[in-house]
């Protein structure tokens, strides 16, 4: 397991906001999923959710890395991506309540979470298929000149199907500016790693190419940072695709659904040892970067924001019927 | 007869042909912990041993194209694919493979093989997940298509398709796991290709398959309450296509209307319309009307999936506008 | 106006749209040295450079995928997929990607892309290379599917497609490359979603597209000898579908044919014949009838392609059919 | 190039009436080929024709390790496999002229060869297509214990496709008794190996997922036949799937609408001067295996199988049109 882990916090070369805005970004994930989860429970949110819980540092340390133009495309389990990109955490939980004011005009739910304005460009559920997506957004990058780097986040899971190869393949001859990333929680639903994949080493997967690619400890959010920044220089650069395979762990069941009979207590004890929210917290506490003050406020602010989140979603009105005649085309 | 769910229609059916033939073995993602999308395949893995019934990666290509070559090895898998949506993957080994392996080599070889994924709408899954994607593959001669809409079909249906020496693509629906039905225990076959009169009419005919046999049944007893007595008829089979017992139906009735939740447009009705017109023509009191599901990538949102999706009044509303137009 | 090639008429459109606007870039399998599967793009590699048209690997499904992304980053990709045949290993993107990005997402982004494949059979290539698939893609909404019939409309289509800002598949036919036909030069658009009457008569539609249409034309020639007009309408989309000048046509003939190489069942010919006689039932003097290609992985040999694909002397002799059964 | 060659005639344990066979068997492709390329020319053939002029030494060598009892499954460029595997060259011409006699009916044409009774399981035109039937054949080896290998060929134009890299990842999880064959013939079309694939060492995309790969000289009759003899017992002793890239050429277009404007003549001289069918006959007639006299009755024999072929497939008759409504279902 392990795979890459950062130095020391003071050796980040991050400041004191930079810093605590991480665990900021990390705090509201998890507190956005707990309450989802909630409220699905409710029957306030239905469909598919897949909650983030225990891999916040992978979004976090990740997409901290991009430039505001870049872009972002992940899988369905898009909820922490979409949150550290900065989309509004309000919108986010309109759209999973279905509403008109959500990100996708309540028409894609949990799993479809877009905002082109943010350069979040989805949200995909099926496995892999936005791979190739991602080659060609880079395409257009290199074509149109726009040094964007496109971040492609998806999971273990994803690198079985013959997309993860196709793309890779394509992305190294191409030459695009696509940084692949891929969150190794090590189970695709209930079933293991090694049960779906030949290899454990998931990078090995993309070296195979001659595009470098690396392990990350996703339960770190500066080695993820630190490892992305590298990864984004390179793409930028001119290098082409890099791949960032992050060791990470799902706390809770694939979706609401999941008795996660699949997997044993301790393992999962085990990782949540390992918990990248109280890591990084200790971290900075001991480091003098954070104050129990600190905390307590943060706490506070992003129980607020969830809580404004959830007003408003509840709040805000269906979209009309009148939607499903409409934006079928763009010239119908 | 014990009253039992479609899963555990679909389960048993599993499990009997299992015991009856040592070839028929059981793979797809997730068919062992979850035991399958819809937990359809649980404990089975448990039962007849992991040679039997495993699991495979996420890669639809090689689950459909491994079920091709282990029919032709002489095995008959029974393969899932977790949902229809996901079928797309598996276009090409389903068309290209599957239903070419009989005809293109001139006959040499069959390939008995059951390809399982859940179809339809309903569970606000949204537009990938969602689909109802039937028509495309029953357009395609060498592959059967089977949508069963009762526990009892269920069961009979699949037994039968895992018998059956072609390849049949077993589309079942996500939202009638939980309906309940008397199913007969051991030995029930319902054959492939044969519709089935689910109620009695003299009216109109309603012709409807899967989760829209029971919207159609629900419509005519509500219409049954004004005076109008459908019939209803469930296709079972999309192919081969039972059309001797919707014309027998029609030309009773005189009046037909189809229902199904697949886009309308090159749709499953739009077959039925057209046998109906060419076959019975003389005998039609009115056009033939189509009620289908909206033609929109299916939202998330729940007002906006159940509006898209047909119901129960909308067949009524319908059938009304029928005879509005005939005089009854 | 030039008599140029159905070949020469495509590749003119793409130089045109390419040198119009810079955004417009090309790729798919051997686009550069083959100038693709049928010659189409040969030559503008050269022309445009090859960051602007070039080679892909044997992988569809990054290639349609591609093609999605690269329009959602503001290009106005065409891509190859050599025959549509392979378009079922881009079935997921073209389904579940290019299709949904508009109303999945809440309309905050269409996908201005073309995916041009050739389709149909007569080449002899056997069942995997000769098929007629377009009745499962026009199936689908958020797609165009454009199936031009003659040198013409391929330019003025394919232009028109490449400017639409939605995803549009483009099904050229593979025994039409050759066809000869007056084609305007410079700007000439045919818009999306219009079909054409390519021969006016009053005595019956034949609704066709793609190559059926000059079936077709062919049929009417020879049936004017007897007597008989026919009108000719050429659908050139299936998704939109030009259902008002079908209908006009048919309220002027009272009778209608549809031609298709597609298989029958579930195919372009029913939805054809299911909307005639919902919106023009009293209309109608005869049944619609379909002629189709045989429902059979298409065989290799001459002899039974040859029987298997619709031609003039089958088109006759449906048509005298339905006026036997009228009395004219 | 290269990859590994064989050592000399006389230690590769064979007899000399194997050894002649071999040359029998590449003589007879040769001379087919050329044939119906001819044919092609005369309009008796038609369809799409790939030849595997230059490739003779692949198909002869590895299917010559095989038990009668083992499948061959192949790509549309099956002439020469179907040979080798001892298929009725008669029965083989007259599915070219789409006849009733051919070994499918006339239905299949050049690219579907096909005969079960011969465990030939075709003959496939889609790119890669087949490679997940070659593990679903493994799978039912092992499950009704048929002690079976498959042999599953395919070119280096296949191993960007999806389904390569699932079929080797299952075919691993799976341990099905296959043996993959890359016919790395530089081309998939008129492609270059290096403008479709990120990397020029094909048999290294099977490597990574631990299956034992390596490369052979595909010209070299008798290195093909020993790595293939190797492979074959991994598979059958239960070792698993085993992968081989042989390094070949097609002295021919792609097909025969070709104009082949895509690589050099010297490039085509300089790999023609590796000829296997003359490399083979240089080495058994300096290793004293053959007479002129024996190449001279080879030369004779094989022209007189082709040309009964030829006249078998011009005497045969054409399939009913009734072949359109039978065989498309084994239960109508
Ligand atoms: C092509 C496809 N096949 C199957 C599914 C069903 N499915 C959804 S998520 C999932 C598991 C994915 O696992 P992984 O990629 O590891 O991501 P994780 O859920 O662990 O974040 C599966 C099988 C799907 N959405 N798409
Ligand atoms: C999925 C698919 N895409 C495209 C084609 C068209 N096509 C036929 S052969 C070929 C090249 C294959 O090259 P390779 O695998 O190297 O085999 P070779 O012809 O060199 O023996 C292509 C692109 C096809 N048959 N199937
Ligand atoms: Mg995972
Ligand atoms: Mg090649």
């Amino acid at each position: 397991m392990g795979g890459k882990t950062a130095a020391k916090v003071g050796q980040s070369g991050l400041d004191k906001k930079t810093l605590l805005n991480f665990l900021h970004q990390m705090l509201l994930i998890r507190k956005f999923e707990d309450k989802a989860g909630e409220l699905y429970a409710r029957g306030k949110i239905a469909g598919f959710l897949h909650l983030y819980n225990g891999e916040e540092a992978v979004a976090v340390g990740a997409i901290s890395a991009l430039e505001p133009h870049d872009l972002v495309i992940t899988h369905y389990r898009d909820h922490g991506h979409a949150i550290a990109r900065g989309l509004d955490a309000k919108r986010l939980m309109a759209e999973l309540f279905g509403k008109a004011t959500g990100v996708a005009k309540g028409h894609g739910g949990s799993m479809h979470f877009f905002d082109a304005s943010l350069g979040f460009y989805g949200g995909w559920a099926i496995v892999g298929g936005h791979l190739p997506l991602a080659v060609g957004l880079g395409l257009a990058s290199n074509t149109l000149r726009k040094n964007q780097v496109i971040l492609c986040i998806f999971g273990d899971g994803g690198t079985n199907i013959g997309y993860f190869y196709e793309s890779l393949n394509v992305a190294k001859l191409w030459n695009v500016p696509v940084v692949f990333l891929c969150e190794n929680n090590l189970y695709g639903m209930g079933t293991a790693l090694h049960r779906a994949s030949a290899i454990r080493e998931v990078y090995r997967k993309a070296a195979v190419f001659d595009i470098p690619a690396e392990r990350v400890d996703g339960m770190d959010v500066l080695a993820m940072r630190e490892a992305t920044v590298k990864a984004v220089a390179h793409a930028r650069g001119g290098g082409g695709p890099y791949f960032l395979e992050a060791m990470t762990y799902r706390f809770r069941g694939h979706s609401m659904a999941d008795p996660i009979l699949y997997r044993d207590k301790s393992e999962v004890e085990e990782w949540k040892q390992r918990d990248p929210i109280i890591l990084f917290q200790q971290r900075l506490r001991e480091e003098g970067v954070l104050t129990p003050q600190d905390l307590e406020q943060m706490e506070r602010e992003t129980d607020e924001l969830v809580a404004d989140a959830v007003k408003f979603a509840e709040e805000s009105p269906e979209p009309p019927l009148s939607d499903l005649h409409e934006d079928i085309y763009a010239n119908p | 007869m014990p009253m039992i769910t479609y899963r555990e229609a679909l389960h048993h059916a599993l499990r009997e042909e299992m015991t009856r033939d040592e070839r028929v073995l059981i793979f797809g993602e997730d068919v062992v912990a979850y035991g399958g999308a819809y937990g359809v395949t649980s404990g089975l893995a448990k039962d007849y041993g992991e040679k039997r019934v495993f699991d495979a990666p996420i890669a639809e290509g090689v689950i459909a194209g491994a079920a091709v070559g282990a029919a032709m090895g002489g095995l008959r898998p029974v393969a899932e694919l977790m949902t229809i949506n996901f079928a797309l993957l598996a276009a090409d080994q389903i068309i290209n493979h599957a239903a070419k392996v009989m005809h293109m080599f001139g006959g040499q070889m069959s390939v008995p093989l059951v390809i399982r994924a859940v179809g339809g709408g309903g569970a606000q899954l949204a537009s990938t997940h969602s689909q109802s994607l039937e028509p495309m593959f029953a357009h395609v001669p060498g592959l059967k298509v089977v949508t069963p809409a009762t526990p009892a079909d269920g069961k009979g249906l699949l037994k039968s398709a895992i018998r059956d020496d072609d390849p049949v693509l077993f589309i079942e629906h996500a939202l009638l796991y939980r309906v309940r039905g008397e199913v007969p225990e051991g030995e029930h076959l319902v054959p492939l290709g044969k519709a089935a009169v689910k109620r009695e009419g003299k009216d109109i005919t309603l012709v409807a398959y899967s989760r829209m046999t029971l919207v159609a049944l629900q419509a005519a007893d509500l219409l049954s309450q004004e005076g109008i007595e459908a019939e209803v008829v469930d296709l079972r089979s999309l192919r081969p296509l039972d059309t001797e017992t919707v014309l027998a139906s029609v030309r009773k009735t005189h009046r037909a209307l189809t229902v199904e939740e697949a886009w309308r447009t090159y749709g499953i009705g739009a077959e039925i319309a057209s046998r109906i017109q060419e076959e019975a023509f003389d005998d039609l009191d009115a056009p033939i009307r189509r009620i289908s599901g909206v033609e929109v990538p299916l939202p998330y949102a729940k007002n906006l999936e159940q509006a898209a999706i047909p119901d129960a009044q909308r067949v009524m509303k319908a059938v009304k506008e029928i005879f509005a137009r005939t005089g009854g």
